[in-house]
């Protein structure tokens, strides 16, 4: 019996990754990955803007939240180079299944922002079409949104189109059973997937160390794919990482596993209280890594940043906050009776009965 | 289209088949749906026809199984994901409850989930615990889903084409201990709207409500009481939800006593809605209150003294007693 | 033992307190659980003062938090298990309904299970989808669980010293709307036995039966009609499963009408057992139909528009005014 | 950041993993681990006996099924070196958490083995008392008895009591959320639990290359702990290698998954039909592997071999079987009120009124 030797051997495997030679030891790109990605200067100018606009547009949800115009805020900060670096490696006919932080990748994919803030105002339970942009729902049931992107990314391979697929989640959601068995429907029916786990060593108060065993990159070999861990503080690395792993994909070549690590600088949520649970020291390390001092200063040493980009992009991101309250505050409340009519496509006669009573019922001021 | 006798399941297996060659945008899948055909042989010679890219195997895990249905509906399919035994659709509770029923609500009405969770259930098999579950109250109550479930060959083709075609997730509950059943067909049949219930025999005394496995256990009932000169009707739900309350409203209004049987616990079972609502909407039309006939609130037993449990024609008819002499 | 003003959650979180401190046998488990408190500080300082061995977080997982309660419970220890959403129980369900409502069966009636699962649930309080659902019937309808639910400070404190001190496994449904509200209480209560439901007021003209987070839309419902000299008396049902029929039928033998509340959708909901029971077992009695008033069979709304589905005190006097006119 | 540097270096852990170097690159005991290990002849020779009656009461069992006296037979052959060895290899103050097909366990840990088969004459759902014997039930719904041991086993650490637990199931089952979800608690709580995965080649109809993506053994490492391929037709290997993981657990070492090989000869179970979906040539090469030739030849090989155990086994494998036969078809049958005495340690009143109804039923001929 050889089948115990007959091991797809991960360890070769690994050095046999092409995209794992892209990094160094500290997980970011090498100099000769980075002539390779190719990112112009304009590139990665236009990176970064998005990142800072992400980043305003962050502080301003949680100023909304806090002058309670939103119910809840899940700040990004801390995750703008993964978001901003991963949304913009993918093609325009790939497709990003997110979760509920990803709103940066939301904004990098043309999500209008003031339009996905409605989602935290209450006026619906997702605002987006996901098949216009390609972009799924933010879910909230951690780590079930695994199987969705795996799925349809099974479907792209049947359907022999060459469309990537991201996955997204936090590394909370690696605990998931959804998690697991989405790892390896990808690596059993080789689906275009790039799973990628946004690592800010929180689970809201829980640690990484006590979420975790072992470490999540390396679960990709056990299913017989590669895994990379990265640092998901620098846009430049995660772009072309993920940009590579995309391509991968598309080419055939499987699932491929990105985990990016980076730190959850803010409260899990505003609802949050982090003083419970971590020290402000615990950050410290950290902040040296933030993402957009990061990228600024790959655009410095590029010498590809002047005082006037760096005034645009503020003017932009402030333009953008502007205009991402107006557009929550002037979105219509929602008509109680859509309730009714997004369920299902072909509504039973029974629920277009409750809707007119329900209706009616409001109108005659009964239900109020 | 010439008539042929075909079993219950074999009705299944038809509409897949059909379903299959006529959109080639409908996918099966499963545990062992594959080479095998199913544990209960449904999806026999189906992989073996439309190749292994749209009939295939997955690996053992429900939940995902349920998930990816999301995945490949927005992708443009028309997945069809069968659930081995109805205790172990339980594992994708998740999926199909927080995703499968609530994407399209989820993405402002725009992603339409054009799904059947197909799940062989009842008991009365003789089998190993959680291979003989009643688990529709649990999909009932989900909002979101449609539940439905055929009790004979003409229904279960004409059902599952309609639940394929539909453009909403249906959970599709197969009375396996019925699969066996015959009845000549000429297919194929239109598909029968989802939603309708049947009366599967007219009557006047009382009115049966079954489904599912429970329809064959009202018919012999109606037939002891026809020889006793009592004439029952039997009404056949087909759709567990939404209920088809007109169909059922009209055949109680005219018998005035009625009777819900099923296999699942009588506790938070489908009866307590259909005798809340009959008894709310004809509270003066009604000569005796409604009856059920069901499981005790026990786990389903083993199969050794399961008959015990499920319900039988006596059982229905001593209801039936217990509401003419009310 | 003096007299104290306490919140609902104060209460349950004085419960687990005591619990830790009188049995060492007992954990408590879940996430964010231990230096957090849990998102709703329930478990607050519980860990600090009894460890990190008796309060623990654990990994991101439902089925597994659920299925090391099985484990530990035979290894002699009382879990309780915390899940920190409604929605979030999902993927638990096998674990809940395959296993733990099932084990002592399986083992021959010899692995007792005394597992607390605690939830809170139910809706208004402006929270994203899958934070306010109302899962209790999936629970009551599952063989082997007892299902339960506070609506006071007081409750909140006796049934769930109860539920940890009763050998099978509970699910402890927890008004999240409901945690600051405040009673006066001499504490500690002695355990309040389960299955009992409690009279929240007496009255005359109507039964009004509610449970968790609608006892207190009951209540202001009695007090308006109070002003209108009608007299309804609220029946707080406590237990989910069993039901206390002796007290409901008690109530409505006396009041003849009666009309049930709850936030889950009234298809399949609680109301339709309960309704189902008193119609039938109440039939000559009732003066009118039994009422349900819950939500619409539709998923959860969103935060902005959630009021007009959940039960509030008008709808529930509407009600009152159909059965009193009919 | 040094995170990305901090990796617990699997594969180094595994090359300082004793376990793995008590077996050669065919998953075999190295004769050197074979010393150590110190199995004695009268030993291996019970652990052979043991197999010996497991199979004769597996094909019993087919036989039993066949005539029509349990509903259902999930046979064994194949796996007797696997649940043979493992159980055996636990201490008597050990736990076994199994799968409804460890019934060479059942027996190796003293279950009466025509009790153990009232479960599939459908007499109950479970005739054992776990605590009496420290093995679990039979769990019947994939993957759900690994929280149940893990559980147990963070049990016994809680406890600071130096028990190990073993959890066990077939390769499908390793496709579950709760297999992964339980892997990870095992891996973040450091319990004493042996994972044993009984990869069989088969999951009723799929083989395991459509079912596992990688490799099982290697999921281990991103666990955190380690993981081993042994030969599951091998009882010595299985035995020594179970035996030092459930010691290293007892010793705080943590957990330890052990993949035993084998291949499962037999249909899924009764029910099955085998034919539709493999060939009898899939079998071939493992049907050198047998695990009682295997056992023979090592005891051959140690001159511990002779006609008269071979006789002697033979004859108490027959007796075995006779006595399993008679105990199942005595046993006698359920009185179906117990359905309603099992449910709960404290019913409540409404169910005991059912019961009282439902007996009075049964008595008055009603309900049949
Ligand atoms: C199934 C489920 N369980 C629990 C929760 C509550 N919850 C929301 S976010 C969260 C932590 C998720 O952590 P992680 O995956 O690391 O993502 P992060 O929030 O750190 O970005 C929890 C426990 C949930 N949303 N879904
Ligand atoms: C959750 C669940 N899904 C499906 C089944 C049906 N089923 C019973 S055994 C089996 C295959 C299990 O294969 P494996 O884990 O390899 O164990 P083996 O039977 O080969 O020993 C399946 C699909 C089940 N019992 N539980
Ligand atoms: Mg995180
Ligand atoms: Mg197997």
């Amino acid at each position: 019996m050889t089948n115990i030797a007959q091991r797809r051997g991960t360890s070769a495997q690994a050095a046999a990754d092409p995209i794992a030679a892209m990094v160094d030891e500290h997980g970011v790109l090498t100099a000769d990955a980075e002539r390779a990605a190719n990112v112009s200067d304009a590139e990665l100018r236009d990176l970064y803007r998005l990142m800072a606009i992400a980043r305003r547009l962050d502080q301003e949800g949680v100023n909304l939240q806090r002058q309670g115009e939103i119910g809840l805020w899940g700040p990004i900060n801390g995750h703008e180079a993964i978001q901003i670096g991963a949304a913009t490696a993918m093609a325009d006919a790939d497709w990003i299944f997110p979760y509920y932080r990803d709103f940066g990748m939301a904004i990098a994919r043309g999500v209008d922002p003031g339009v996905a803030l409605t989602w935290f105002r209450g006026l619906n339970h997702g605002p987006w079409d996901p098949r216009e942009l390609r972009f799924g729902p933010g879910i909230i049931s951690v780590g079930s949104q695994m199987p969705h992107g795996v799925g349809f990314a099974i479907g792209c391979k049947l359907d022999h189109e060459p469309i990537a697929v991201l996955t997204c989640s936090g590394e909370g959601a690696t605990s998931t059973g959804d998690w697991h068995e989405s790892m390896n429907f990808a690596g059993v029916f080789q689906a275009p997937v790039v799973v990628l786990c946004e690592n800010n060593q929180w689970a809201i108060s829980v640690p990484f160390r006590q979420q975790v065993a072992g470490h999540i990159a390396d679960r990709a070999a056990g299913y017989g794919f590669p895994g990379l861990r990265v640092d998901g503080t620098d846009v430049l690395t995660v772009h072309a990482v993920v940009r590579a792993a995309a391509e991968r994909a598309r080419r055939g070549g499987g699932p491929y596993l990105v985990e990016a690590l980076t730190y959850r600088f803010q409260p899990h949520t505003t609802s949050d209280d982090p003083t419970r649970y971590r020290d402000e020291a615990d950050a410290a390390p950290w902040r040296a890594k933030d993402p957009l001092a990061n990228a600024e200063a790959r655009l410095r040493a590029r010498g590809a940043w002047d005082d006037a980009f760096a005034e645009q992009t503020a003017q932009a991101a402030e333009e953008a906050a502007t205009n991402m309250r107006q557009t929550l505050l002037n979105a219509p409340p929602p008509h109680p009776g859509i309730v009714f009519d997004q369920v299902y496509a072909n509504p039973p006669d029974s629920l277009l009965r409750e809707k007119a009573e329900f209706v009616s019922s409001l109108e005659s001021g009964g239900a109020e | 289209m010439t008539a042929t006798t075909v079993t219950l399941g074999k009705a299944l297996n038809l509409a897949l088949h059909d379903a299959l060659a006529s959109d080639p945008r409908v996918l099966v899948y499963g545990e062992d749906i594959g080479k095998l055909g199913g544990v209960f042989r449904i999806t026999d010679g189906l992989q073996a026809e439309f190749g292994p890219e749209r009939v295939f195997d997955t690996p053992l895990a429900e939940s995902t199984i349920a998930g990816i249905s999301v995945g490949l509906a927005i992708k443009g399919f028309r997945p069809v994901a069968e659930m081995q035994f109805d205790a172990f659709s339980y594992p994708a509770f998740n999926q199909i409850t927080s995703n499968l029923a609530k994407y399209r609500t989820k993405t402002g009405g725009t992603c339409n989930m054009p799904v059947v969770i197909r799940i062989p259930y009842g008991g009365g098999i003789g089998a190993v615990e959680h291979h003989s579950e009643s688990p529709e109250s649990y999909y009932a109550h989900t909002a979101g889903l449609k539940v439905v479930s055929p009790a004979t060959p003409a229904d279960a083709y004409a059902l599952l084409t309609a639940a394929i075609q539909d453009p909403d997730p249906v959970i599709f509950l197969e009375p396996k201990a019925r699969y066996y059943q015959r009845q000549e067909l000429t297919l194929p049949l239109p598909p029968e709207p989802l939603g309708r219930a049947r009366i599967a025999r007219p009557g006047s005394d009382a009115t049966i409500i079954a489904y599912g496995p429970t329809v064959a256990v009202a018919l012999a009932a109606a037939e002891g009481a026809a020889r006793e000169g009592i004439s029952l009707e039997v009404v056949d739900l087909r759709s567990l939800s939404p209920l088809d309350m007109d169909t059922l409203t009209a055949s109680v209004r005219k018998t005035r006593r009625a009777v819900v049987v099923h296999e699942a616990p009588v506790f938070m079972g489908l009866g307590a809605e259909i005798a809340a609502r009959l008894m709310h909407d004809l509270f003066d039309v009604l000569a005796a209150p409604i009856e059920r006939v069901g499981s005790a609130t026990v786990p389903y037993p083993p199969a050794r003294v399961e008959k015990l449990f499920l319900p039988d024609a006596d059982r229905v008819l001593e209801a039936v007693d217990r509401i003419r002499e009310y």
